[in-house]
């Protein structure tokens, strides 16, 4: 990465990329870590009304630090309002007003299937993971899906070992056939890449690679045989604005948090 | 009609061996010290329903009081797993345990099912979704007008819920403000309700007419103890204690250091030792 | 997103002949002064939807704007009959309209159900009750757990909703307050959601989080009218006119008395005429 | 009427006497007109904690005035809380929170089935009456159901024309064969006398009379052949304290009611 004088790392790159996929009119429904930064990245720079819904109640908030939990306080004392769980999953969920649903994955397929429930069989798994949460519903009645996550061959497999929630299936019109009449994954941003899947067999390829990264190091960290664009792009990389932004979100977010600990300690 | 009772007597008198139990709270306002005491009396059998069991279904497991786990996200909020509930499914250990899991969008509309007397909740959910192929009770109905086949869930109806609120007037009615997630439900939804609060004020006169009440006569029992929410937080009083959060990982990935940290913090502690572990966050409130 | 305009134009470019267009007001902060708007403006074939048509749709309806109504009470909630609706339904005057009864939690259910995106909704209802021979929009579901046969009637899904509240920020997001009845659920279940306001303020900062605030994406436009829910109220501006209850009675009952009432009352009036029918209320509220 | 010191009307016989129905605990879901005042007596006499819910969503009221509509803001004013219709319906009626349903008719017949949707035909109706409104799952979802309406051959009827809300239907089991598990109407009360429906037929039976009134004055205005209790009681005359109330409050809501409009015609 020699043209990299800010110094940023992929990780950054990452949600910088993702946040600027952000449009100031979208409605985001938003999952903690890397979703989180970037929609607020987004909000502190060129999407200043766009807004943010949490899962758990609150519409149209603004933290000033990251949240730690899905329902810190702070999301609730900047939102435009705050609803109960049942009311988020019915009028502002499934009543079709999330533009866009942001997700994470501890593994993915090339169809954007996502797997945060079990390494290894569901009734007797190696490791069980935290479970789906809201990604089930968010994955199918958000209109388009935003999927980050750092490139790992154990996260980006060939064969998912549970279909927490549903990407494009088998590919093709997998969703149409379940009656699903959302976009579904339409953008997938790890720390290497940019990735939008195939019109017709929708899956995942390459868009475009950020600052640095080749082939084949995207390749050595995915667990299927990559599909590259034809016309293969560079990410822009962060620019000092978007850094300074995501750098002091994350400082003042680490304070916040550590805050509380220390003064305990005291 | 509600009692205001010591929190030792409100878990006693409603909370029984065998029965299907909530401690709710969605990231606020979770109900510590109401599963604390429930620890130190040493219920069994218990079958523990909640969207997201975190630290203390992590405990209650931990300890072998489930006999069943009905949740919709089984880990640490913003930290990641839960070492005592991986424990027991991966290992059955202390004891093996049933899982019955959900989305959130199935929980909540079963609790709001459950709130409405309605013996199932249908909705648009787990398209694609392996949880409908390993959960016996996601079945579905077809809309008679549409034929959309919506999916449809049993409602939740636990046999006691236990939440924290932050105040409660001398009538008994008690006010849920805030992150106010699925505590509503969740009380409206069992058969008996207990509540603890930050503290009992004069009269509700003031609020505003659409906050969240529940009226005294949907509530068993209130006992006051402030603080019984940590390290969750109560909105206008305490924060979150994100560092307890980030502790639990690192005390609950040994099973002697888990055992260890519970005889300590729990059994040999009680319900008054709460407000002494918020003083430090009221500031940040 | 929201744009404000005034009454007259938000009415022409949201509302059309032949829409399906709910105003709704569970007795209080009923849309009158959009309803008057509508009705100068002269739409024709309407479907007009309301758990409780009273006054304003007794007064479209005898100006033959509505081809049908679906509603759950057709009164004149505390007096008693609308006789603009009876004689369009006993006598056909001054036409045939067609009606689609339900009752109130039919009703509610179905504005529930249409926010919340489903084709129907699903409740305990109806039983022995004879609308069900009489609707054929009341059909059932079997519980796929209990057996039990729920009542299924189909979401409501308005072209457009019209609503009242008590104020908007300069942002476009609009506060209910008092007795909200079915209002947010009316507006999330249209395609576009007309908000008339009491005024506008700078912004929503010292709202309290949990109450009934319509973000601004929601809506299409909202426009300023301050009283344009007289003769119904504004919780915290002005009191109900009950005595103007009492007088439709009396106007309604005469084709020709009613006529000359609209014209002189609706007709050559306007939106600015609201505020000064409600400044004798405003005392009381 | 010769032992009526008071000079208490057939009607104020009627709203006194259901109010003495209602007990401290019950929590009654109350229509206006007769049942609204009944209910508001019952508070400000011997049932001070009872709770009163309207279906505007108001929970726990306690009404200075009696209102005009179902939602006058004295209501909301007064409330321990107001919530939204839809949960009202929900959570508070289907929920099955509700012992008492009140509730007046423009028919009834001997099984305590009520119309107030059309007189006639449905489809060719001679007369257009507002409908069921919350009726027809008050009638179902309430414990128990009390009914209110001043004795006329017209309103009490042998068939009502449209069943707007179940009674007993047919009586007997018919509910229970309906699958309706809650007790229905347990008790009416006109202006002459106190009714409850005979335990297995379920036919209402003349149980008390109000004061003076006799059992031909009953029939004479009963469209049905009525049915006595072996063991006639006399209903209690209003107590000064009842009828004050009673009066105090109706003389508040003339008041308050006339006050907007004598003011707008200032």
């Amino acid at each position: 990465m020699s043209d990299n004088p800010l110094g940023f790392t992929p990780n950054e790159m990452m949600t910088i990329a993702a946040s600027r996929a952000l449009r100031n009119d979208d409605v985001c429904f938003v999952g903690i870590g890397a979703p989180s930064a970037a929609c607020n990245v987004a909000r502190l720079t060129h999407a200043p009304d766009i807004t943010l819904i949490y899962e758990s109640g609150t519409i149209g908030t603004a933290p000033d630090v990251l949240p730690l939990s899905i329902g810190d306080g702070e999301l609730c004392e900047t939102a435009v309002t705050t609803v109960a769980v049942p009311e988020m999953f019915r009028y502002w969920l499934q009543g079709g007003r999330i533009s866009i649903g942001f997700l994470g994955a501890a593994q993915i397929d090339k169809f954007g299937n996502i797997n945060t429930t079990v390494i290894g069989d569901y009734f007797h798994p190696k490791t069980r993971l935290p479970g789906g949460g809201g990604a089930p519903e968010i994955a199918t009645s958000s209109k388009q899906i935003y999927i980050t996550m750092a490139q790992t061959t154990r996260g980006m497999v060939e064969k998912i070992d549970f279909f927490t929630s549903f990407g494009h299936g088998e590919g093709g019109d997998h969703r149409k056939r379940l009656g699903i009449d959302t976009s579904g994954p339409t953008l997938l941003i790890t720390d290497l890449a940019i990735w939008k899947p195939d019109p017709v067999t929708k899956e995942f390829t390459v868009v475009s690679l950020h600052p640095g990264v080749t082939r084949q190091q995207v390749q050595e960290s995915c667990g299927w045989v990559v599909k590259f664009a034809e016309a293969l792009d560079e990410t822009p990389a962060p620019s000092e604005l978007e850094l300074k932004t995501l750098r002091d979100l994350q400082a003042r977010t680490k304070a916040a948090h550590e805050g509380t600990g220390k003064a305990k300690a005291a | 009609m509600v009692k205001f009772l010591p929190l030792k007597q409100a878990v006693a008198e409603n909370l029984n061996d065998d029965d299907t139990v909530a401690f709710e709270g969605f990231t606020h306002l979770i109900p510590t010290a109401a599963a604390h005491e429930a620890i130190r009396q040493g219920f069994r059998d218990l079958t523990l329903v909640r969207m997201t069991p975190d630290l203390i279904y992590d405990q209650m497991i931990g300890m072998g009081m489930a006999k069943k786990i009905v949740f919709s996200y089984v880990g640490n909020p913003g930290v990641g797993l839960l070492r005592r509930a991986r424990d027991a499914i991966e290992n059955g250990f202390p004891r093996s345990i049933e899982i019955e899991e959900h989305s959130h969008a199935g929980m909540a509309n079963a609790y709001e099912a459950g709130a409405a007397g309605l013996p199932c909740a249908v909705f648009r959910g787990y398209r694609g979704a392996g949880l409908a192929a390993v959960n016996p009770n996601i079945k579905s109905v077809t809309c008679p007008f549409t034929g959309e086949v919506l999916a449809a869930v049993p409602s939740i109806r636990p046999d006691v819920t236990f939440i924290h609120a932050q105040k409660a007037d001398r009538q008994g009615n008690v006010l849920v403000e805030g992150i106010i997630g699925i505590q509503k439900e969740a009380v409206l939804a069992a058969k008996r309700a207990v509540v603890t609060v930050e503290e009992v004020v004069d009269n509700f006169d003031d609020l505003h007419p659409n906050l969240t009440v529940l009226p005294r006569w949907t509530i068993a029992a209130i006992s006051v103890v402030p603080g019984g929410s940590h390290p969750s937080y109560a909105h206008g009083y305490y924060a979150r204690d994100n560092a307890a959060y980030l502790e639990w990982d690192q005390i609950a990935a040994d099973r002697e250091k888990f055992q260890a940290w519970m005889q300590a913090n729990v059994i040999e502690k009680s319900a008054g030792d709460f407000a002494a572990r918020v003083e430090h966050l009221r500031k940040a409130a």
